[in-house]
């Protein structure tokens, strides 16, 4: 179901989850012409995190993890720093030091990032801390995969989350379905042995709920909840929201298996060829919220291809901007190991 | 017979072998029946079962652990740390456990177990995935550190890791994986401690350690052409440092440069120049030479991620170095 | 050959009760009299869960315990003479001098070792669990540790091992209320704390860990499963130390009211055997323990120090 | 001047840090480890109660915590009490701490300090008995203090609250009980200025935290031996006063490193090797290293006192290097 939003809104949800979509399109493709090292997609999970953190405002603090370019544009990062960072570029939101794992803007909120699996989790809990010591109203946002619950930083950091009812939203994205190593339909993970994740945080008394990936409407307005009981000293929430693994994540190096996508296919079923019918019909949030948009008629077909279009000029202006940036300067390297001292 | 490999597969193989070998020998990591990352583990699983090759969560700290239980329960295994910057996740159990239990016990107990660890730069990885910690390992008594650099001794060095009663750092560079060399046919063991003269020279003493074995054979033939005699020493095992290997090279050289891609600052080159420095002081004619990155993480940037591994030119910057002393 | 643990005490534990609580009092004696330094954490109070699980074991299960780990060790065979003289640091010790109270070590008996680290021990039992399920033996592990350890990671990832891989593993925790010197409540909202394993699908059972007769049967049920291949179990045995977290501890609080009678498990015990007309059984027990402990400490107190080429021995395998 | 104990500086700079600045909170309870001093920090504590969080035992959570917290706009110091649990959380400290500031290209500072308590303090044993700073210093990106005396304590802690950056702060428990003058209106101390407690020209002895007050205690020993030494206490090891050891090195001819670390790639290793390469043409003896020794801390009393640098180790390292017979 669509989010209780208004159409325009609606219709920037949909531009950024396209953008999303071309920006890593183009990187698996740049990927295939050049070295640019190993990465991760966020494809198959824009559904869940665009509508979730599109609704986070101006000093909210978010840490997320290696799959993390949607995170970014969720919240309005730009394609063109973007990629210069992912390509180790003096222009990219980190100067090229972080790169793919590490990509952070904070001044979109992702203050760093962290590529340990599980490594964001005390991070995000310290943030909550600081936020409410502070007196702010701010909230901090942890996003995971479902392996990072593995990790004893988890459990960790959970507990003094809870303790301290601090302002703090874990938003698990669970791709394990499909996963590298899993059988299908096996949820949550082959090496978690709780049978419901979001068991793991209610054993704390943390407001837990479990929802379905690809409802838009579900993403957003849990978040909705959680961020509202975060800014109202209600404690932290957990969100586990269940995201489907999309085939070109498979093995571990990403690979356009279905395609680049194709919006026609929302309103048009017979472009669907049948390797890939069951993610196009049914697993891309993508098209299914095309589907909803027009069902809804807050968008045309032409509207949608008209966004589309300007994505993918966007995405492709930024990996131009990118590919023409200058590297840094050698002597950057030895740059920023420390803050600048007072004395 | 031996035949042309690459690295990796030295390392598969020898797995397999052991495999076959020990019953007691079994292999414990994330993704292992899957081969890993870089498939030293590739098709093990199907030999083996789910009982000698054992995919883990994500739980570094609790695996390692479990490793050592089983390991005083006098078995063998070998636990693969995805990343050598994961290990700091398991820092407690193989520093406080690992390392520690033979002693605390006066050798009631020993935990016989290899700690597969990959590591290095290359790839853009980044900060927490490219780092080189041999100098936090040799810092922590009753481990034993091993870093092969060549195809040779990625058998030999994990044949003798894996039969060791003690608990053994086994580290791959994962610029190494693809590169090519001559496999031993059998099952030698490359003994642990020793270090290998890979290049006979006389003007000067390098040592490298792995990847950067390579980088320094290169830039001796460079040097040669130059009539500067470069003997180049693959230090092989961390800990224990072989150190009358060094020595005698040192005072037949008179000069040493360390090599390593590690941090300079408290790195092994460090113990490698304190070192000889406190015994064969009165043989150098010039100061040593520590050649390694710099005092910064690693950057992810693959422009800068080159600058900041040391290469053939700074090599032989080093050796010039040594030879034209003020 | 499926072994059935005995669900039953009687007197020979009251025995081993009284030898653990002699040897800590005396441990604390020679810690006020300066014959023993270093961190000493006394399991005074607790001694139920140590002589109800050890007692229920065979020789062969393999017990890891935590910085306070004497009871344990004791109740699982160890010598108290080599136990003291290893808390003396003498060269007659269990470790040679080398471990000390948190790293006491009797692989012998079947108590594996000890570790100083909070939740440290848990892997290793996790380890010792796998070997003896992928080696196809029957043999269980042990791993006793406080309610501190629940919030520690390890702890987490421990759990979901066990019960993934249906390791044969008795989690014991001993919950006495008091994590170093900060209530429970100071360190977790979570009350009861066998919930966690529950999320992880293990058999729980919280019980009273101050009364021999129920940690008996508890224990026995949770070894006979893990045996039998019915995988982990997780023990919360709620009790109560008398003691402060360490002896020396100046912010020690807990005076006459935490020596109730009503919680020393010693006493109740006692009650429990008089009850059953066991009372002529009973007579003499604590004298004659009281008595070999004495002998024991003094035994190791005369026992040579190490020798300094001690000192350098076993850091890796002699060649 | 007035004088105070270690342990008091301990909570007076603790106190001037809260007091000094809202941001600053304190996490955790053992600055003064396990010793009877404890209880003064409770005051602190009781006086602060808002300002001061009690974590878990979860230090990999609450020290990462502290980061994250540092992120958001605290200035939070964390205590990891004893050295040996920094490994529960090296995940935090080494692998996020440490690079947050260059991998985010000087995007995000980490303003925080890590406290921990290093060192054979007695009866430690294998498990509570070790000095970490060698590991974190092979690690970019962390500043380390190790101050030896009440004075230098508060100002380089002081420094260290102030700083943009996640500073190491190594205590030993064995400095609690030593007095010292401290100055009225003690201003903060830069970093990267060694000090040199004793001044000499035989021999330079380079020491840190309780070391310093050893190497001190053997000197004078020394002076009525003939055998003048000067100690150089770098007060940080990161940033290091290279400079401040070289021009001594030049002065005296002879370097004796003395270290609580263990001995291979230790603290010593690490100074050794700078000399070594900087100052090759000044040097009139090898460098000797003294250190703790390559196996992990026995518990028994004399086997622990076998492994650490003694008084009496550094005397007779003093008089070998400068060929001294023993026994003058």
């Amino acid at each position: 179901m669509l989010p209780d939003l208004e159409p325009e809104a609606l219709v920037v949800l949909l531009e950024r989850m396209i953008v999303a979509r071309r920006f890593e399109e183009e990187l698996i493709e740049l990927a295939g012409d050049r070295d640019i090292g190993h990465f991760h997609v966020y494809i198959g999970q824009e559904s869940t995190g665009i509508p979730a953190l599109s609704l986070l405002e101006q000093g909210d603090l978010s840490f997320t993890n290696h799959r993390n370019h949607g995170h970014l544009i969720a919240r309005g990062a730009e394609p063109g720093p973007m990629y210069a960072e992912i390509l180790g570029r003096a222009t990219g939101y980190c100067r090229g030091k972080g790169g793919t794992l590490h990509l952070a803007s904070a001044e979109h909120g992702f203050p760093t990032t962290s590529s340990v699996t599980s490594g964001c989790i005390p991070l995000a809990v310290g943030a909550g801390l600081g936020l409410q010591r502070l007196g702010s109203d701010r909230v901090s946002v942890c996003l995971v995969g479902d392996g990072a619950l593995e990790e004893g930083a988890w459990h960790e950091s959970a507990n003094i989350a809870a303790m301290e009812r601090l302002p703090v939203v874990f938003l698990c994205e669970n791709n394990s379905l499909e996963a590298l190593g899993q059988r299908a339909g096996e949820y949550p993970s082959s090496t978690m042995a709780a049978s419901d994740l979001t068991e793991l945080a209610s054993v704390f008394g943390i407001e837990s709920v479990a929802i379905d990936g690809l409802d838009t409407r579900a993403a957003h307005q849990t978040m909705t909840e959680a961020v509202h009981r975060a800014r109202s000293g209600g404690g932290p929430t957990f969100i586990e929201a269940r995201t489907v693994r999309w085939p070109g994540n498979r093995p571990i190096w990403p690979e356009l298996a279905t395609g680049k996508t194709d919006l026609s296919m929302a309103w048009d079923a017979s472009l669907i060829r049948p390797e890939h019918a069951i993610w196009h019909r049914e697993q891309d949030g993508l098209l299914g919220f095309v589907r909803e948009l027009l069902d809804s008629g807050c968008v045309t077909s032409d509207a949608a291809l008209g966004l589309d279009k300007r994505a993918t000029e966007r995405v492709r202006e930024g990996l131009a901007f990118a590919l023409d940036s200058p590297y840094p300067e050698p002597e950057e390297a030895l740059e920023h190991v420390f803050a600048p001292r007072g004395d | 017979m031996t035949k042309t490999i690459r690295y990796i597969d030295a390392i598969s193989s020898v797995l397999r072998q052991e495999l076959e070998r020990d019953d007691d020998v079994f292999i414990l990591g994330e993704d292992v029946s899957y081969g890993g990352p870089f498939g030293a583990t590739a098709g093990l699983s199907a030999s083996f079962g789910p009982t000698r090759v054992i995919d883990t969560p994500i739980s570094e700290g609790a695996v390692m652990g479990l490793a050592v239980g089983a390991a005083l329960s006098g078995r063998r295994p070998i636990v693969e740390v995805m990343f050598a910057d994961f290990v700091t996740l398991a820092m407690d159990q193989l520093v406080n456990h690992a390392a520690k239990i033979r002693y605390m016990t006066d050798g009631q107990l020993s935990v016989p177990m290899t700690i597969r660890v990959q590591g290095g730069v290359g790839g853009g990885f980044g900060a927490q995935h490219s780092q080189s910690l041999e100098a936090w390992f040799l810092h922590v008594p009753g481990l034993k550190v091993v870093a092969p650099s060549s195809v040779k001794d990625a058998a030999g060095l994990l044949v003798a890791a894996i039969r060791d009663d003690d608990p053994v750092v086994y580290l791959e560079h994962r610029g190494l994986y693809w590169t090519k060399g001559l496999g031993a046919s059998d099952e030698t063991p490359t003994p642990i401690g020793t270090a290998a003269v890979v290049r006979s020279g006389s003007d000067v003493t390098v040592v490298a350690v792995s990847r950067m074995v390579g980088v320094a054979v290169s830039a001796a033939e460079k040097l040669a052409e130059d009539d500067i005699d470069v003997e180049v020493l693959d230090l092989r095992s961390v800990a224990p440092i072989d150190w009358a290997t060094i020595d005698e090279s040192v005072r037949r050289t008179r000069r040493l440069v360390v090599v390593h891609e590690a941090v300079v600052t408290g790195g092994l080159g460090a113990e490698l120049v304190a070192g000889v420095h406190a015994t064969a002081f009165e043989a150098l004619i010039s100061p040593a030479v520590r050649v390694g990155a710099p005092s910064t993480p690693v950057p992810a940037s693959p422009f800068l991620e080159c600058l900041y591994a040391p290469d053939t030119d700074d090599v032989i910057a080093a050796v010039l170095e040594t030879l034209h002393e003020r | 050959m499926v072994v059935t643990a005995p669900a039953q005490s009687g007197p020979e534990d009251l025995e081993m009760m009284w030898r653990i609580r002699a040897f800590e009092e005396k441990a604390s004696e020679l810690f006020a009299r300066g014959k023993i330094s270093g961190l000493l954490h006394l399991a005074i109070g607790q001694e139920a869960t140590a002589v109800g699980v050890c007692g229920a074991l065979q020789p062969t299960d393999r017990v890891f315990s935590g910085h306070r780990p004497h009871g344990h060790a004791i109740a699982k065979g160890a010598e108290t003479g080599r136990l003291f003289a290893e808390l003396a640091g003498r060269r007659t010790g269990y470790c040679g001098g080398k471990g000390g109270s948190m790293h006491l070590a009797a692989p012998e008996v079947g108590f594996v070792t000890a570790t100083g680290i909070v939740a440290g021990n848990l892997p290793l039992a996790l380890g010792a669990a796998l070997s003896s399920k992928c080696r196809g033996e029957s043999d269980v592990a042990v791993a006793f540790f406080g309610d501190g350890a629940a919030q520690t990671g390890l702890f987490h990832e421990c759990l979901n091992l066990a019960s993934l891989w249906q390791l044969p593993v008795v989690l014991v925790c001993e919950n006495n209320g008091f994590a170093e010197f900060s209530p429970l409540s100071a360190h977790t909202v979570v009350e009861r704390l066998a919930d966690h394993a529950d999320t992880y699908g293990i058999p729980t059972e919280t019980i009273d860990g101050n009364d021999l007769t129920v940690v008996r049967p508890a224990a026995a049920a949770a070894i006979d499963r893990a045996r039998n291949g019915g995988g982990p179990s997780f023990l919360e045995c709620l009790t109560h130390r008398l003691r402060g977290h360490y002896e020396g501890d100046p912010t020690l609080k807990r005076g006459a009211a935490a020596r109730d009678e009503a919680k020393d498990p010693i006493q109740r015990f006692t009650r429990f055997l008089h009850d059953a007309a066991r009372s002529a059984e009973l007579e003499g027990i604590e004298v004659r323990v009281r008595a070999e402990v004495e002998q024991a400490a003094e035994e190791a107190l005369a026992a040579p120090w190490p020798e300094r080429d001690d000192l350098l021995t076993n850091v890796v395998a002699q060649p | 001047m007035p004088r105070m104990l270690y342990a008091e500086a301990v909570v007076e700079v603790l106190r001037r840090s809260v007091e000094g600045d809202d941001r600053v909170h304190l996490m955790g309870q053992y600055f003064l480890g396990l010793t009877p001093h404890r209880t003064m920090v409770g005051d602190l504590y009781r006086q602060y109660p808002d300002r001061v969080y009690f974590p878990p035992i979860a230090e990999l959570g609450y020290v990462g915590a502290g980061i994250g917290a540092a992120i958001a706009g605290l200035r939070p110091i964390v205590d990891c009490a004893t050295a040996s649990f920094t490994f529960q959380a090296f995940a935090q400290i080494l692998n996020e701490a440490a690079n947050i500031h260059y991998m985010s290209g000087g995007q995000t500072s980490v303003p925080m300090v890590i406290h921990y308590n290093h060192g054979v303090r007695g009866g430690g044993a294998a498990q509570h008995s070790h000095s970490p700073q060698a590991m974190m210093w092979n690690t970019p990106g962390l500043e380390i203090v190790t101050p030896s005396n009440p004075a230098d304590l508060i100002g380089l802690v002081l420094t260290a609250v102030a700083s943009d950056n996640p500073t190491i702060w190594v205590d030993h428990v064995r400095l609690f009980d030593i007095e010292g003058e401290v100055p009225e209106n003690i201003e903060p101390i830069p970093f990267g200025r060694a000090s040199i407690p004793r001044e000499g020209t035989d021999l330079t002895i380079f020491a840190s935290s309780w070391m310093v007050r050893r190497s001190l205690e053997a000197s004078e020993l020394l002076a009525s031996e003939g055998i003048s030494v000067e100690v150089v206490d770098p007060r940080t090891l990161v940033p290091l006063d290279e400079e401040a050891i070289l021009r001594s090195v030049a002065k005296t001819g002879r370097l004796l490193v003395v270290d609580e670390c263990h001995l291979r790639c230790g603290v010593g290793a690490e100074i050794a090797a700078t000399v070594a390469e900087h100052a090759y043409g000044d040097l009139l003896a090898p460098i000797r290293r003294l250190a703790t020794l390559d196996v992990p801390v026995p518990f028994s009393p004399p086997l622990e006192q076998y492994v650490e640098p003694t008084t009496a180790k550094i005397l007779a390292a003093a008089r070998s290097v400068t060929g001294v017979q023993s026994g003058a």
